[in-house]
């Protein structure tokens, strides 16, 4: 009798344990979101406009997209810092492949699509095969993959973006070519990552690799294709940004690398990989987004910003690290 | 009666709502040699962990040398002449052998630089005072598991403690270097040094200490002077039951020849192992820590390459060279450390369970949500795992369960053949009790058991046949009949020609 | 050899087809050989030099270290007796490098201007590629300067961090000229390039001039911290706080990157929309990201100070129908800072501000009125007029020229 | 020492220990004398007085921050606010000291107390908050910036002439800043080898568990290892504006990065509990060695990053890592 009564008891500690814990970390970035909304209202009513609304929107778009990827590797305990080299080549590629001609953005799209899945190739065998830290490997990566582009550019992409891709500057109401983009590959990856055999084995490598292997899942080949996915997600928020601005540029989405980082550790990612989620990420993007957009509707300086974001980024994880700490 | 030199008092401990040690009181007096003994999961290691400072106690306060002691750093402790030497060791891998030795309490000279020689002659000067020849200079990484061990008592040593507590040390000490460990501590005895002794390995209890704590699901049983129990008794104190009511007896019939490996080696230290096991069977595998145990069980799975010889699985005949094909071909292999080789602790248990099937319960890659669900109810009733919910994430169960998880994971893939690498280290007696009969019942349905363990009652309860390695060899083969702890003891310490020589 | 050696050269080769070329190269060469003196001779009709002229005030004069220092060493020359030597000489050129495609240009420009002087003029060029950076550029002048050249051209990617070792090249004996920007010092012989200031008034002037004086603008500046962009919105500044009709709704930096200048214009319109008159924008790549917003929102673009002649914006600009003053920073001044280089080395006295402005052929600011006259079919989006050397140099450098379009 | 040196296991595989853990360091000193080599033969004013000097003093730069970097790293850390650090230093020290030789050293105390906050602050998330150091210096980085950005935007302050001639200084032929470097380079070997701090933070780095149940002071270790990062990035900073003689926000971004890969080219594990200061001093040395060489060389321009990118994946690609 007792020990049955002492050990629903326990039982029931535990519980309430881990669902704070769960609430905090599937929760807590959305709270943080309406807190930030709630300081919006106040401060920024113009953000809730319906047109303020959908730049918001698109413009969390560009930043969304490769921060899919990267939650995808930071959830196999990865990191992928080359995605800003392929931004750079994707433009260079559109450019280059498409030359002003509209009949040639399939093919564009495709060689960038090629030469992305190559580099985030690259990623994986280095992690896997030689072992070497993701940081330095995708870093090696992100520095060869810019001398590349310049080696191949001599300096200067040549040829023009064709002004077909413009199509995803086209937008009905808030709803955007590359807002549909975003939402729908997080439902898309939500899916995988939550329903399919693939999606339980990014978790499974990311939570315990050792375990993992002993459990017969190829975790050389998970982590492989996940940075090659990662690269994947790069090259399409940088088709996504070229068709933005319809012009090669050499800095084109400078800063989104370590902005899509902070998205999803923001988001309640862990950065020892096998926790966390998109869910997670897409409030982590649409936070540093609406930041950066309440900067300039309340005309502060940038550099604001850059406090702001570090700041963010603290608390988050503060709290994730506050609320997962055993006694 | 002397004053004592440590007093714990009303000691309790809780890990994420885990009770660990309730109420706990446990003295010692100077100069003599307490043997603290309990099952695994008896919570020895936390009450001297709370000793080290290493854990902050829920309850309770700690009286040292006459006066109670308030929290302090584990250096301020060590400095007021407590030592312990952990069951994992606790050395750091890329240091020296001096360099640990002294870890957090360097020599210095007059300029507060470190003084190397005497850190090399005061390491050579311990070492030899344990019989030991080891090259000082030499990092941790390259010396072998038991050399590791002599470095960590060497360290408790330097550290002229009035108290050492000595946390399992023989599970990896063999023959001589054991006689030698028996000596220092009667040494140090002599000198009115106190010593705490955890092992579950009777004969030794009965062999050094002059008293006996016994501590049983986090509380003392009893606690009474040597002279004043025998061997079945104190096994009763420790498990609650006797032996033969834990161990479940059944009588199955041995089946057909299901897996041999013929002169198997790897990179590691396996050198020609050879066995075969038979369906219905439990074949225990004994030794010592870094006899090859672990690493043969790796080897049967496909977790490491052969270089050379075979491994088959009769009536599939094949080899594999991953895990993901022996677990296809009905071979699966439950991991000695449950935290870091088995579990996906950040994960559901629901998908803990299903990760090696996810095929089998998915079509185009999708998983059926419903098949899995049933496969996860049916695997918590058939083994009992207490739960709030499948979601629940698997840190957050007992030790005993999240054991059944790691189980019920490997049964879903339905094997012909099992291995268990340490099934019950870290569960409580209930849990383990369990496991023994789940064994059975496996056994009963034509499946095949490999179980090494640490454990020597265990491993005679429970085995069929019994091969002792030692080495990276099988050091002999005991029948049920003829297996008994020091037969084994002997085989794992000597090896198979020197124990037909003794 | 003077500053405006190759001036006359470079029409033909802006006006003419690539079937041309190797005929004009003939042309050229002789042409360079002969030219001396001044010939500003201007594609459009439009001869007006004095495009970016304008009248400061005493206050304004007194506001700005920037203008006084040009001002005054516009009317300055430096004598080089102490640099003269014999040549051939080995120049060092601390380029700004592989950023982006004006400075690639310039690099263009610079590897054929000293081929086509010749071995016997200019034996070596060092070259150091910045990246764009202070922090690289500041280690490679020393490298550079480890080698001894004869003298240095500095495009400065710092004012502040590239003054301490412009300083100690001086120091060293090595005459330095500063091509497109500014140092901190005053401690050097030369530099060539415009008054910023100047034309960063021009810019608002014009929008002044389109609101005929009243209305609401917003400013896009380029990198803050960056003299160029710092100078320019100076001289924004203190047009608009002299028109007392305009007001500024807000200036944020667009850090010469037409997606962050798009980002920010489209928050600008969702937040002021039809409410904005004018803009003022610190370059072409901005000012494309500014005209993309206006039409994804489908609003009537205001007039913009602040193109240039990029191909890329002239294009869309010429599409849309976009009211802009155009300003120009030709990234062939690069043969007249070689020049001046040389002049220094033949000990001659040489001005301490040379103004490509009216040198360089069509390097005068122009407006939507000429625009169409300055766009290039043939010319990807990312060249920077003008382009002073033969076309082949342009092609062999990577940019496509157009295909017909299938 | 004595004489039972190796009877017990350990010596069969000296010589492959010995290659595998100095693997990278050889290969990196071999990569340099190559380059080296091509430098002597290709240009005739590689191997000059002045341009060895002129590389000497500039391998400081980067070569005193990744000594912080090394030791941080040793203890399975890492630091990547170290470049927004010097742009903040630079700031700070240039303000105070405006010019006067007076108020130099104001300036370097101010300095200096910059770098032991901003280290102080670290090593608490890090301690207190247990956030990954990844985290804690990466969020930094972006408010060091951000606060570097606040103070100026444009040029402030002014060195003072003495500052200022600092930095062309020597001794003999070698510049005061490289003697500088190098005798840091010295202290630290000795600070690994000789001094329990220095054996503390292998502890912590090799096995921060053990380190703490030795009764090694793990927080205190990684507070002081963090505080020393700091300052070795605010000592780049003042000989930044020794440099410069002006303070400029345009300097330091992307130097964590660069220091971070001389570390690794100099066979230091990611993972923590080794490192090699002849090692980072090889990384230093090849990166810097490197962009003078194509300097020298006069290689075009459009390979330049290519050949910075083969070189660094090649290095860390080679040698197979350990841990996982």
């Amino acid at each position: 009798m007792t020990l049955a009564k002492r050990k629903s008891k326990l039982a029931l500690s535990r519980d309430n344990r881990w669902r704070l814990r769960k609430f905090v970390a599937d929760y807590g970035v959305y709270i943080a979101l309406l807190i930030l909304l709630l300081v919006a209202a106040l401060l920024t009513p113009k953000l809730f406009a319906v047109d303020t609304i959908a730049v918001v929107m698109r413009q969390a778009s560009q930043l969304g997209i490769v921060a899919i990827g990267q939650t995808l590797v930071l959830l196999v305990a990865g990191l992928d810092l080359s995605v800003g080299g392929i931004f750079i080549m994707t433009s260079v590629v559109v450019a280059e492949v498409g030359n002003g001609r509209n009949e040639m953005i399939a093919p564009a799209i495709l060689t960038a699509l090629a030469l992305g899945a190559l580099v985030g190739l690259g990623n994986g065998l280095l992690v896997t095969k030689r072992r070497v830290p993701p940081f330095v490997a995708t870093l090696g990566m992100l520095v060869l993959v810019k001398g590349a582009t310049q080696a191949y550019t001599r300096g200067v992409p040549g040829g023009f973006v064709p002004e077909a891709l413009g199509i995803v500057n086209q937008s009905w109401f808030v709803l955007s070519v590359p807002l549909a983009l975003w939402l729908g590959l997080n439902a898309i990856f939500i899916f995988v990552l939550r329903g399919t055999t693939y999606g339980r084995r990014v978790y499974a490598v990311g939570s315990n690799i050792e375990a993992a292997r002993l459990s017969g899942i190829p975790v050389d080949a998970i982590r492989i294709s996940v940075y090659v996915l990662g690269s994947l997600f790069a090259v399409a928020s940088g088709i996504v940004l070229t068709g933005y601005v319809l012009y090669v540029d050499r800095f084109i989405g400078s800063g989104l690398d370590l902005d899509s980082i902070a998205a999803a550790v923001v988001g309640g990612t862990a950065f020892i990989g096998g926790r966390g989620g998109l869910l997670g990420t897409i409030a982590g993007v649409l936070i540093i987004q609406i930041l950066s957009t309440m900067v300039v509707l309340l005309g502060l300086d940038v550099e604001v910003q850059f406090i702001i974001k570090g700041l963010v980024i603290l608390g988050a994880v503060t709290l994730y690290s506050v609320a997962s700490t055993e006694s | 009666m002397n004053e004592p030199i440590l007093e714990m008092r009303g000691i309790s401990k809780s890990f994420a709502g885990v009770q660990a040690l309730k109420n706990v009181s446990f003295r010692c007096q100077a100069g003599l040699v307490y043997g603290l003994v309990g099952e695994n999961g008896a919570g020895k290691s936390t009450l001297m962990k709370i000793l080290a400072g290493a854990y902050k106690a829920d309850a309770g306060e700690i009286i040292y040398k006459g006066m109670p002691r308030e929290t302090a750093s584990t250096g301020e402790i060590i400095d007021s002449g407590i030592s312990i030497i952990y069951q994992e060791l606790a050395l750091v891998p890329q240091m020296s052998v001096a360099e640990n030795i002294f870890l957090g309490r360097e020599p210095r000279n007059r300029l507060g630089i470190l003084d190397l020689g005497q850190l090399h002659a005061r390491s050579n000067e311990l070492l030899s005072r344990l019989g030991v020849a080891l090259d000082t200079r030499l990092s941790v990484s390259e010396l072998t598991i038991a050399q590791q061990q002599l470095v960590e008592i060497a360290k408790a040593l330097s550290q002229d403690a009035d108290l050492i507590v000595m946390d399992e040390p023989s599970a990896i000490l063999a023959g001589s270097e054991l006689d030698q460990l028996f000596d220092i501590i009667a040494a140090l005895k002599a000198q009115g040094v106190t010593i705490v002794y955890i092992s579950h390995r009777l004969e030794e209890v009965f062999r050094i200490a002059d008293e006996v704590t016994v501590l049983k699901d986090g509380e003392v049983v009893d606690s009474r002077p040597i002279s004043q129990l025998d061997r079945p008794t104190l096994v009763r104190l420790m498990v609650g039951r006797s032996l033969d009511e834990i161990f479940p007896q059944t009588d199955h019939e041995q089946g057909d020849l299901v897996l041999s490996a013929e002169d198997i080696e790897t990179d590691t230290i396996l050198d020609g192992v050879s066995l075969r096991l038979h369906a219905g069977e439990i074949l225990g595998i004994a030794g010592m820590v870094g006899s090859g145990r672990t690493e043969l069980a790796r080897a049967l799975f496909g977790a490491d390459p052969l270089t050379h010889g075979e491994v088959r699985l009769v009536g599939k005949s094949l080899q594999w060279k991953t895990p993901s094909q022996a677990i296809r071909a009905g071979l699966v292999l439950v991991p000695e450390d449950r935290k870091s080789q088995g579990l996906f602790t950040a994960l559901s248990v629901r998908i803990n369970i299903t990760i090696p099937i996810l095929s089998r319960l998915s079509r185009l890659g999708i998983v059926r949500r419903p098949a899995e669900e049933g496969v996860v109810i049916n695997a918590q009733q058939r083994l009992s795992i207490v739960m709030t919910s499948p979601e629940q994430e698997t840190q957050y169960l007992s030790g005993g369960n999240q054991q059944k998880v790691v189980l019920a994971k490997w049964l879903e893939t339905e094997p012909t053949v099992i291995i268990l690498d340490e099934p019950t280290r870290g569960v409580d007696v209930g849990a383990k009790f369990e496991i023994y009969k789940l064994m059975r019942q496996l056994n009963d349905r034509g499946i095949a058991i490999i179980m090494i363990s640490s454990e020597l009652p265990e491993i005679i309860g429970m085995s069929d046949r019994i091969l002792v390695m030692n080495d990276g060899r099988v050091a002999g083969e005991l029948s049920r009949e003829n297996a008994d702890e020091e037969r084994i003891i002997e085989l794992a310490t000597l090896g198979s020609a020197e124990a037909q020589l003794a | 050899m003077t500053i405006s050696t190759l001036q006359d050269t470079t029409l033909d080769t802006l006006r003419y087809g690539k079937e041309q070329i190797m005929k004009k190269l003939f042309t050229l060469l002789l042409a360079i050989s002969l030219a001396l003196g001044v010939g500003a001779v201007s594609l459009a009709q439009d001869d007006d030099m004095s495009g970016m002229s304008f009248e400061f005030t005493e206050e304004q004069i007194a506001a700005s270290p920037y203008l006084q220092s040009v001002l005054s060493r516009l009317e300055q020359s430096y004598d080089t007796s102490e640099f003269a030597k014999d040549g051939p000489y080995r120049i060092a050129f601390a380029a700004q490098g592989t950023s982006n495609a004006w400075s690639a240009l310039m690099d263009a420009h610079a590897y054929w201007y000293v081929e086509h002087l010749g071995e016997d003029v200019v034996s070596e060029l060092l070259y150091g590629d910045a990246q764009a950076s202070a922090d690289v550029q500041v280690p490679q002048v020393e490298d550079l300067l480890a080698q001894e050249p004869d003298a240095l051209i500095l495009v400065p990617m710092g004012a502040a961090a590239l003054s301490a070792p412009v300083e100690r090249a001086m120091m060293q004996g090595v005459p330095v000229v500063l091509c497109a920007s500014a140092v901190e010092t005053d401690n050097f012989v030369t530099e060539v390039g415009t008054n910023l200031w100047v034309v960063g008034a021009s810019l608002a002037q014009y929008v002044v001039d389109q609101l005929d004086g009243e209305g609401n603008i917003v400013i896009m500046t380029g990198i803050p911290g960056v003299t160029t962009s710092d100078i320019m919105e100076e001289g924004a500044d203190a047009v608009f706080a002299a028109n007392p009709g305009i007001h500024v709704l807000d200036k944020q930096p667009g850090f010469w990157s037409p997606a962050d200048a798009k980002g920010i214009m489209e928050t600008w319109l969702v937040q002021y929309g039809d409410d904005i008159d004018g803009i003022w924008s610190g370059g072409a790549q901005m000012s494309q990201g500014i005209i993309s917003a206006y039409l994804d929102a489908g609003l009537d673009i205001p007039p913009i100070g602040g193109g240039e002649w990029q191909n890329g914006f002239l294009r869309l600009a010429l599409e849309h129908d976009i009211k802009y003053l155009a300003w120009q920073y030709p990234n062939a001044m690069i043969t007249m800072c070689i020049d001046a280089a040389l002049q220094i080395l033949a000990g001659e006295p040489t001005p301490r501000f040379i103004d490509f402005s009216g040198v360089i052929p069509n390097s005068e600011p122009f407006t939507d009125v000429e625009g169409a006259d300055y766009f290039r079919e043939d010319w990807s989006d990312d060249v920077h007029g003008p382009i002073t050397m033969p076309d082949e140099k342009l092609e062999e450098l990577g940019f496509k020229v157009m295909d017909d379009g299938g | 020492m004595n004489g039972l040196g190796g009877i017990m296991g350990g010596q069969p595989q000296a010589r492959a220990l010995f290659l595998r853990r100095n693997g990278p360091i050889i290969m990196v000193y071999a990569f340099i004398l190559l380059l080296i080599v091509i430098g002597a033969t290709q240009s005739e004013r590689f191997l000059s007085e002045r341009n060895l000097a002129n590389v000497a003093r500039q391998s400081a730069f980067l070569g005193i921050v990744a000594l912080g970097q090394m030791l941080v790293i040793l203890t399975a850390g890492i630091d990547l606010s170290v470049g927004s650090l010097v742009k903040v230093s630079i700031l700070v020290s240039a303000i105070v000291m405006n010019g006067e030789n007076a108020n130099v050293v104001p300036a370097i105390l101010a300095a200096l107390a910059l770098g032991v906050l901003v280290g102080l602050v670290h090593g608490f998330l890090i301690n207190e908050l247990r956030i990954a150091p990844f985290i804690v210096t990466l969020a930094s980085l972006v408010i060091l910036k951000g606060i570097g950005l606040t103070i100026s935007s444009s040029p402030v302050g002014k060195a003072s002439r003495e500052v200022m001639m600092f930095y062309v200084q020597k001794v003999g032929p070698l510049p005061v800043i490289a003697l500088m470097f190098f005798v840091l380079v010295l202290l630290t070997m000795l600070l690994l080898r000789y001094t329990v701090f220095g054996k503390h933070l292998v502890a912590v780095g090799g096995h921060v568990e053990v380190a703490h149940l030795s009764g090694v002071p793990v927080k205190r270790t990684r507070y002081a290892v963090y505080v020393l990062c700091s300052l070795t990035a605010v000592v780049t900073g003042l000989l930044w504006l020794s440099r410069m003689g002006v303070g400029d926000p345009a300097i330091g971004d992307g130097i964590e990065l660069q220091t971070i890969t001389a570390v690794i080219i100099g066979g230091t594990s990611l993972f923590g509990g080794r490192a090699s200061v002849l090692g980072t001093l090889g990384g230093v040395l090849l990166l810097g060695i490197t962009a003078n060489l194509l300097v020298m060389l006069g290689v075009s321009q459009f390979i330049q990053g290519l050949i910075q990118g083969v070189i660094i994946v090649a290095a860390v690609a080679l040698y197979k890592q350990e841990g996982d």
